[in-house]
């Protein structure tokens, strides 16, 4: 019952940061599709959206608030409610996977040390996992109760996607964790913070190359981007699984996109590139200079930096190429990644016991 | 459990393991209009169905009561990502008909027309494969190359996309400075971009797994299906229109006419690009020689045909004779044989066939078009089959069906 | 020996003898006529000879002569030999009280909609066709509207102000 | 031929505002300053959030990608994302020919839309049926579908295109929330029979 | 009442509900989302007796992959409410009642077993923590580990030969 | 089939070698274009505020002319009409009065004239068809409007402006306004 | 928190299980109803592991003592996995064959 025993001011502690979490989810993910509209637009030789606001910095919110007055259309051969729950699923999954990630490492306020995780569990990565297979759920539900074929064909492809390549990601989580020994996100930051150049040499990718690249593609598919985006696909199912939502309900499909993109950086900044951690940069000596809170600010910032080029190259990879076909997909995703996945895991098993003995 | 045998099985259960599937009318990948109905199995097409006709405009009606130089407006309206090669291949017809023969310079600014247009053409059609095979960037990269073929139209004839381009004879007007000057331009700066798309795209795997082996035809399927243009020199037929019989003076210009082997999507992709490569080359052929022309040669734009040219416009405000002339061509009272011409072009997509039937009327007594895009499509049920649905998207704008063009 | 107009009409009459008549040229082109009950013959004749090898039917459509009494509704083939680049056109008459004409579409699989289309249009009935219903207008229409009789514009248009459009 | 002169200075201001803006009586108004700036704001985000769901059948289709294409950007006004899904977009983009066939096609699409929805008819063929006064072709889009502004040209080109965007835009910004449960708009909608 | 006994009726009545629920709805679907619930209140359980590492593979191999597949399935079926084959009332009522005895005669049979009273709570255990299991199951409990993997080898094959088409 | 012409150019299909195969090389060669695209100068015209001028025979807005003296040139001889494919035009002819002198150039003018500027199709076969110097086109494109009848542009909306009553407006039309505020602008700054 | 109430909860859970196999045609759902009845056991097995570890807890600080019955429950979740791969598999291709995921269509079987 260790988690349950807690008292109130750790209970408000944690309150506040889960409302600050999902709060700045929220509006990172509202600046993610603008910044996804900016970056296409300037990739491809044009502005993008400037009018609404300087720069069309208030667009986002224009599209919110146009979507939050649009009509709901609920088809009249949908299953209600199961419509009505896709959505929702999809948002809740992306936004509780944020969780377990260690945003930054602990802040001073009032006496008390409030660390930046909203929980700590030692099977930190498994939960990614449970929630992760779980948001599929959204997409499927959404898909299948539109009572549209385009829909459901998205539907399927989305699920099929999604677990082939779940197991592929598992695996070349393995070999990481053979690396590091456990499954707390927040020991995994910590242990790459050692390490030469103020900690750079520390970092995972140097460890497990093959594997962050595994670990990559997956999350490509996993977010359903480009080239895994077979699921809403416009060109062939015309917007697939969300395209009989609109108003609200299809702004959390949309926003559940971008949260997963969000959350999914964040996991991959603190598995493979130090979380938190500044490169070339001695955190211990620093906090000792110029004092915990400040440090601990420039490791948000940092991770949060780190999460932005994530976004970025997954804006870009989705502005250069083309999307797989179904069938390539699962190819890829059973005949090369899981063979590749477990060779990663074997050498890295092999190599660790090697060393350690 | 004795009562088995009269258990019902849910109506409509038994022999039907496919789902239908209404691809369009508004569906992206049909960016004109067309519908395909397809039975899939799972992802994999058993059965397509193509429906056209939904912008089915009734051009060989209204040409029936057109006056010759008002069907030029039409002709606009069947590819209209070419515009300028109907335009031309109608002139030609009529030109055919009443037995007129254009100079040199003429042939060769028509040439340098056409070629513009099959450029955006295919430009679209590689492009538009790009964007359904999920890289929606390239086709933006090209497009403003595009735009700058549209402003060298917009030079010479004043609009752009339905361009209403030339007379029975030529030209409305000379080529401007400016509408050289992009050309020039044009030819410089097309190849980066062009270059630009093929990078993206041919090479890349996935782009290549997604189109080699695909939507495949063969020759002989493809000639039975009256396949022409760079569908049927994917299969390796190498069929020009533009060689065979060369019409506007093609016979003076050095081209190679690509073909691929096995007709699939990738074929068709890169006959397409090597076709832009090609006609970059005889745009900068003619080019040079109409530089090279001299005097009064020089300025030459159309044939000297007063009964079918109208006179300068000030020849008509200030000469009686032009003034008449000029009322008999608007009015269509000029004299047209009794005729049978078939005159054929090689247009975007393929032979673009003007069967023209007149009785000595203002405006023909039957004018048919050979659609290449009409009568290569019934050929898309049979390419589908057993491919899987994203392979119909790509096939579909492989092949480059424009509605316009099919359903007339 | 490139294959010529002569050739081809020699050859024909050779075979076919009077059934093919109104032999013409215009600009070029070898034009005759053959009687409804033998264009398959003819077509299966050009096909598969090897030496005319007529083997790509550019196109297929029909001619509305309302004068013509029991030939009112003409079909017009036109074949392609590519390797000796000969084109030629054939036609074939058919009476508007009973416009059946035989299928091409066992020859060519491009006849299939070029067949739809004109039936479509001027309602040749297509004998043998596997599939002829409307192409290109909706199926419920009741006439053939590139007949001659019927008027291009839509009848049943409301909007319609004639003074407008310089028709007044 | 020169022209006489270069322009037109004389284009028809947009300043009567049509039937389509069937606004709400002045007596049945009666909201204070909060809900008129409430419209104001919505009408703002509504205006520069415009999804177009284009219906491109033919040429104007053609123009409407130059209009999306880098040299025009329809993007800069947040209208970059096509949906070719009626219930996630505002505004139905009519381009090309409508034939007889498609028409119910066109109805059924704009029946599918969520409200707040406009329509935009593109070219003449769309708006008018241009020079195809033939049998099988639907005479202007407003035959079935209520349009809210009508672009000429045929095709307009990509700057016709965004000007008649921007008039929708006018219209959007200057529509009050209550325009579309008002006694006018259902009148409209009843008289193209819609529910 | 303390908030692991909230919690633990919440999650139980949570459990009873939803199980009946998927029993009881007529389209598939339904009954997926709700056997799903069930998992997550078995789940919610498991947290509550600190076993997380079970409380998380439950939910990851029941919710996340068994319960997709499920899904998965019917949604390839398209399979709702009218398709349901429906069974006589009569035999209905007899499963219900002969399951309903099922339940009575466990609950009478158990109900005086001499575990009564031993409860669950007490100091904190570590058994159900991934490093006290992994040691274990590593250890003590390889070749099983080893035989079930062969077993998943073999049902994978068999479902793939089973579900070739010819 | 046997080559039909000796300009042929086989496209032989070539297998992805082994670089090509791994996806990655190319992927990041794509990316490096699209990387390059963002320091590019962005094509657009970002039209209300920029545009792009046209060229001199762009086929817009219809213009009716005057003469030097202001007078209409139109004489009704309806050949525009005739020569419309869209059927467009309507007008109505009517006789010239005494004391109309300065308005009318011929001794018929266009009473009415009306131009459907959502049939028309901009083709520019009125502006060939004209024996009379009257009707031209401009480069003004069409603009948007809501209500159909709005676009039925009659003789006010298509007359040019007087030169010798509305000088500046002629010279507007001709463009030369703009281009003397430039002058002024640069003259200012000089 | 009693054991008894574990005991309960989880024979509930069973019970409907069974009555879920007992009334229902459909054989996705029996399965679902047979993944029911396992889990149900599985939560039986993990109460009982941590009752015998509170126990032995009392005795011994670092005792080990429950861990194999949760060992047990991930056997039983294995096992499930399989089963459920290939029993969907079998519905899959029964509804194949006979358009149906009707059990009682499973008689022909016999013949």
């Amino acid at each position: 019952m260790q988690l349950l025993s807690t008292d109130i001011s750790l209970i408000l502690e944690k309150f506040s940061i889960i409302v600050i979490v999902v709060l700045a989810l929220l509006g990172i993910a509202l600046y993610t599709t603008f910044a996804e509209r900016k970056v296409a637009g300037i990739m491809q030789d044009r502005y993008g959206p400037n009018r609404a606001g300087p720069f069309g910095l208030l667009q986002p919110l224009a599209d919110g608030i146009k979507l939050f007055f649009k009509e709901e259309l609920i088809p009249l051969a949908s299953n209600r409610i199961l419509f009505i729950l896709g959505p929702f699923i999809a948002m809740f999954t992306a936004l509780i996977t944020g969780a377990v990630v260690p945003w930054g490492s602990q802040l001073e306020i009032f006496d008390r040390t409030v660390s930046l995780t909203i929980a700590k569990p030692d099977i930190g990565i498994l939960y990614v996992f449970a929630v992760v297979s779980i948001g599929v759920f959204g997409m499927m539900i959404g898909g299948w109760a539109s009572n549209n074929k385009f829909s459901l064909l998205a539907a399927i492809r989305g699920a099929s996607q999604v677990i082939s390549y779940e197991l592929a990601m598992g695996l070349s989580i393995i070999a990481l964790l053979f690396v590091t020994g456990t499954m707390n996100l927040g020991e995994i930051v910590t242990q790459q913070m050692a390490g030469g150049l103020g900690g750079l040499l520390g970092w995972n990718i140097f460890m497990q190359p093959l594997g962050f690249l595994i670990f990559l593609v997956c999350v490509f598919a996993e977010c359903n981007r480009t080239p895994f985006d077979l699921p809403e696909a416009e060109s062939e199912l015309n917007m697939g699984y969300h395209q009989e939502y609109s108003s609200l309900k299809l702004g959390f499909f949309l926003f559940s996109e971008y949260i997963n993109m969000i959350v999914s950086s964040a996991v991959m900044a603190t598995l493979f590139f130090g979380g938190y951690d500044i490169p070339f940069v001695d955190e211990t000596a620093l906090s000792a200079a110029w004092g915990n809170n400040i440090v601990a600010i420039l490791g948000i910032l940092m991770l949060l930096s780190k999460i932005v080029f994530f976004l970025f190259l997954f804006m870009w990879v989705r502005w250069t190429i083309p999307r797989f076909r179904y069938d390539q997909l699962m190819d890829l995703g059973w005949r090369k990644m899981i063979p590749l996945a477990l060779a990663n895991m074997l050498i890295t098993g092999v190599v660790t016991l090697w060393l350690n003995s | 459990m004795s009562d088995h045998n009269h258990i019902k099985l849910p109506e409509g259960s038994i022999g039907k393991t496919t789902t239908t599937l209404n691809l369009g009318p508004t569906h992206p990948a049909t960016h004109g209009v067309f519908q395909n109905i397809l039975e899939l199995d799972g992802e994999r097409i058993v059965k397509a169905e193509a429906t056209v006709g939904y912008i089915h405009r009734a051009f060989e009606k209204i040409a029936e009561r057109r006056p010759l130089y008002q069907i030029t407006t039409l002709t606009d309206r069947l590819n209209y990502c070419s515009s300028p090669i109907n335009n031309m291949g109608w002139h030609l017809t009529v030109e055919k008909m009443l037995g007129i023969k254009t100079p040199k310079r003429v042939d060769y600014l028509r040439v340098i027309v056409m070629e513009l247009a099959r450029i955006t053409d295919h430009l679209i059609c590689t492009s538009i494969v790009g964007v359904d095979a999920g890289a929606f960037t390239g086709f933006l990269y090209v497009m403003q190359y595009r735009e700058l073929v549209y402003e060298i139209y917009e030079e010479i004839c004043g609009a752009r996309l339905t361009t209403n381009m030339g007379r029975v004879g030529g030209f409305e007007r000379n080529f401007s400075a400016a509408a050289w000057e992009k050309l020039e331009r044009f030819l410089k700066e097309y190849p980066k971009a062009q270059k630009e798309l093929e990078a993206l795209l041919v090479r890349n795997r996935i782009f290549y797994e997604r189109t080699r082996g695909t939507g495949a035809i063969s020759a002989e399927r493809a000639l039975n299906y009256g396949f022409t243009g760079p569908n049927l020199r994917a299969t390796g037929v190498d069929y020009d229109v533009r060689v065979h019989e060369p019409y506007s003076s093609y016979e003076d210009f050095e081209f190679q006419i690509p073909v691929g082997t096995t007709g699939d999507n990738h074929d068709r992709f890169i006959v397409r690009t090597e076709e832009i490569w090609q006609s970059l080359s005889i745009i900068e052929q003619a080019y040079r020689k109409i530089q090279s022309f001299k005097g009064a040669e020089a300025e030459v734009y159309h044939a000297d045909v007063p009964e079918y040219y109208l006179p300068a416009k000030e020849d008509v405000y200030t000469k009686m004779e032009a003034l008449i002339w000029h009322f008999k061509i608007v009015m269509g009272e000029t004299d047209i044989p009794p005729a049978e011409v078939y005159q054929a072009v090689e247009g975007g997509n393929g032979e673009l066939g003007y069967y023209l039937i007149s009785d000595g009327g203002r405006s023909p007594y039957r004018l048919h078009f050979r659609r290449p895009c009409f009568i290569y499509y019934q050929a898309y049920e049979e390419i589908v089959k057993g491919s899987m649905l994203s392979d119909a998207v790509i096939t579909m704008s492989s092949l480059n069906l424009i509605a316009g063009e099919m359903d007339a | 020996m490139p294959l010529t107009n002569e050739i081809v009409q020699s050859r024909l009459t050779e075979k076919f003898g009077d059934i093919l008549t109104g032999w013409e040229e215009p600009y070029g082109m070898l034009t005759f006529a053959a009687a409804r009950e033998h264009n398959l013959k003819v077509l299966n004749f050009l096909y598969d000879e090897d030496d005319l090898a007529f083997r790509f039917l550019t196109d297929l459509t029909a001619v509305h002569y309302p004068d013509r009494a029991g030939e009112e509704l003409c079909v017009v083939y036109h074949l392609h030999n590519l390797v000796a680049n000969l084109r030629i056109r054939l036609k074939v008459y058919a009476p508007v009280s009973q416009p059946d004409v035989y299928t091409a579409t066992g020859l060519f699989s491009a006849a299939n909609w070029m067949e739809r289309e004109t039936y479509d249009f001027y309602g040749v009935n297509f004998v043998g066709h596997p599939n002829l219903k409307r192409v290109l207008n909706v199926d419920e229409m009741d006439y053939f509207p590139m007949r001659k009789e019927f008027p291009l514009e839509d009848q049943t248009r409301i909007d319609k102000d004639d003074e407008m459009f310089g028709r007044g | 031929m020169a022209r006489p002169v270069r322009f037109n200075i004389n284009t028809k201001s947009t300043a009567d505002w049509g039937i389509n803006q069937a606004s709400m009586p002045e007596g049945h108004m009666g909201e204070g300053f909060f809900a008129t700036s409430f419209d104001k704001v919505v009408g703002l985000a509504r205006k520069n959030s415009i999804w177009p769901l284009p219906f491109a059948t033919s040429c104007c289709g053609i123009e409407f990608m130059a209009t999306m294409a880098s040299t025009y950007d329809l993007g800069r006004f947040g209208a970059e994302r096509l949906g070719f899904t009626p219930r996630q977009c505002d505004l139905l983009m009519v381009m090309g020919t409508i034939a007889k066939k498609m028409g119910p096609v066109v109805r059924q699409v704009y029946l599918q839309m969520a409200e707040p929805r406009w329509v935009i008819a593109v070219g003449a063929c769309a708006s008018s049926g241009g020079i195809f006064d033939s049998y099988s072709v639907l005479q202007g889009i407003d035959q079935v579908v209520p349009v809210d502004v009508y672009v000429p040209g045929c095709p307009p080109r990509p700057e016709a295109i965004i000007d008649g965007v921007l008039r929708i835009q006018d219209l959007i910004h200057n529509e009050p929330l209550r325009r579309r449960n008002g006694p006018q708009y259902k009148a409209l909608m009843d008289s193209y029979g819609i529910e | 009442m303390s908030i692991t006994q909230i919690l633990f009726w919440f999650l139980s009545a949570l459990s009873i509900l939803s199980a009946l629920m998927m029993v009881t709805s007529r389209n598939p679907v339904h009954s997926v989302l709700w056997l799903i619930l069930v998992f997550f209140a078995i789940s919610g359980h498991y947290i509550l007796m600190n076993a997380q590492f079970l409380a998380i593979v439950n939910m990851i191999v029941y919710a996340g992959a068994i319960m997709v597949l499920f899904l998965f399935v019917i949604m390839l079926m398209n399979m709702n409410a009218e398709t349901e084959p429906q069974k006589n009332k009569w035999l209905k009522m007899a499963g219900a009642i002969g399951s309903g005895t099922l339940l009575l005669v466990l609950v009478a049979a158990l109900r005086d077993s001499e575990l009564r009273g031993r409860t669950l709570e007490g100091p904190e255990g570590t058994i159900g923590l991934v490093k006290q299991l992994g040691a274990v199951l590593f250890t003590d409990y390889v070749v099983p580990f080893e035989i079930s993997s062969v077993l998943f080898l073999s049902a994978m094959v068999g479902a793939v030969l089973i579900g070739k088409k010819d | 089939m046997q080559p039909l012409t000796n300009r042929v150019k086989v496209l032989e299909p070539k297998p992805l070698n082994l670089m090509e195969r791994l996806y990655l090389p190319n992927i990041l060669k794509g990316m490096m274009i699209t990387f390059r695209h963002i320091f590019q100068k962005k094509a657009t015209i970002q039209y209300p505020e920029q545009k792009r001028p046209f060229s001199s025979v762009f086929r817009g807005l219809h213009v009716l002319n005057r003469d030097e003296e202001g007078r209409e040139r139109c004489t009704a001889c309806g050949l525009c009409a005739v020569a419309c494919p869209a059927e467009a035009i309507t007008m109505e002819a009517a006789e010239r009065k005494k004391g109309e002198e300065h308005l009318y150039r011929e001794e018929k003018y266009a009473a009415r004239y009306e131009i459907n500027m959502l049939r028309c199709i901009f083709c520019g076969l009125c502006e060939e068809a004209c024996p009379k110097d009257a009707i031209y086109l401009s480069e003004t494109f069409a603009p948007a409007n809501f209500t159909r009848k709005s676009f039925i542009y009659g003789k006010p909306d298509l007359l040019i402006p007087d030169p010798k009553e509305a000088p500046d407006d002629f010279a507007r039309a001709k463009g030369q306004i703009e281009e003397r505020k430039e002058n002024t602008r640069k003259n200012l700054t000089a | 928190m009693p054991v008894n109430y574990y005991i309960f909860l989880s024979l509930i859970l069973f019970s409907i299980g069974i009555a879920g196999v007992l009334t229902r045609r459909n054989a996705i759902i029996v399965f679902m109803c047979i993944e029911l009845m396992l889990n149900a056991v599985n939560l039986l097995l993990v109460a009982f592991s941590k009752m015998h570890h509170v126990a032995a807890l009392a005795i011994d600080p670092a005792s080990t003592v429950g861990t194999e019955a949760q060992l047990f429950v991930f056997f039983i979740m294995v096992v499930a996995a399989a089963e459920v791969t290939v029993g969907l598999a079998i519905i899959v291709m029964m509804y194949r064959n006979i358009h149906s995921v009707d059990i009682n269509f499973l008689n022909r079987l016999k013949h």
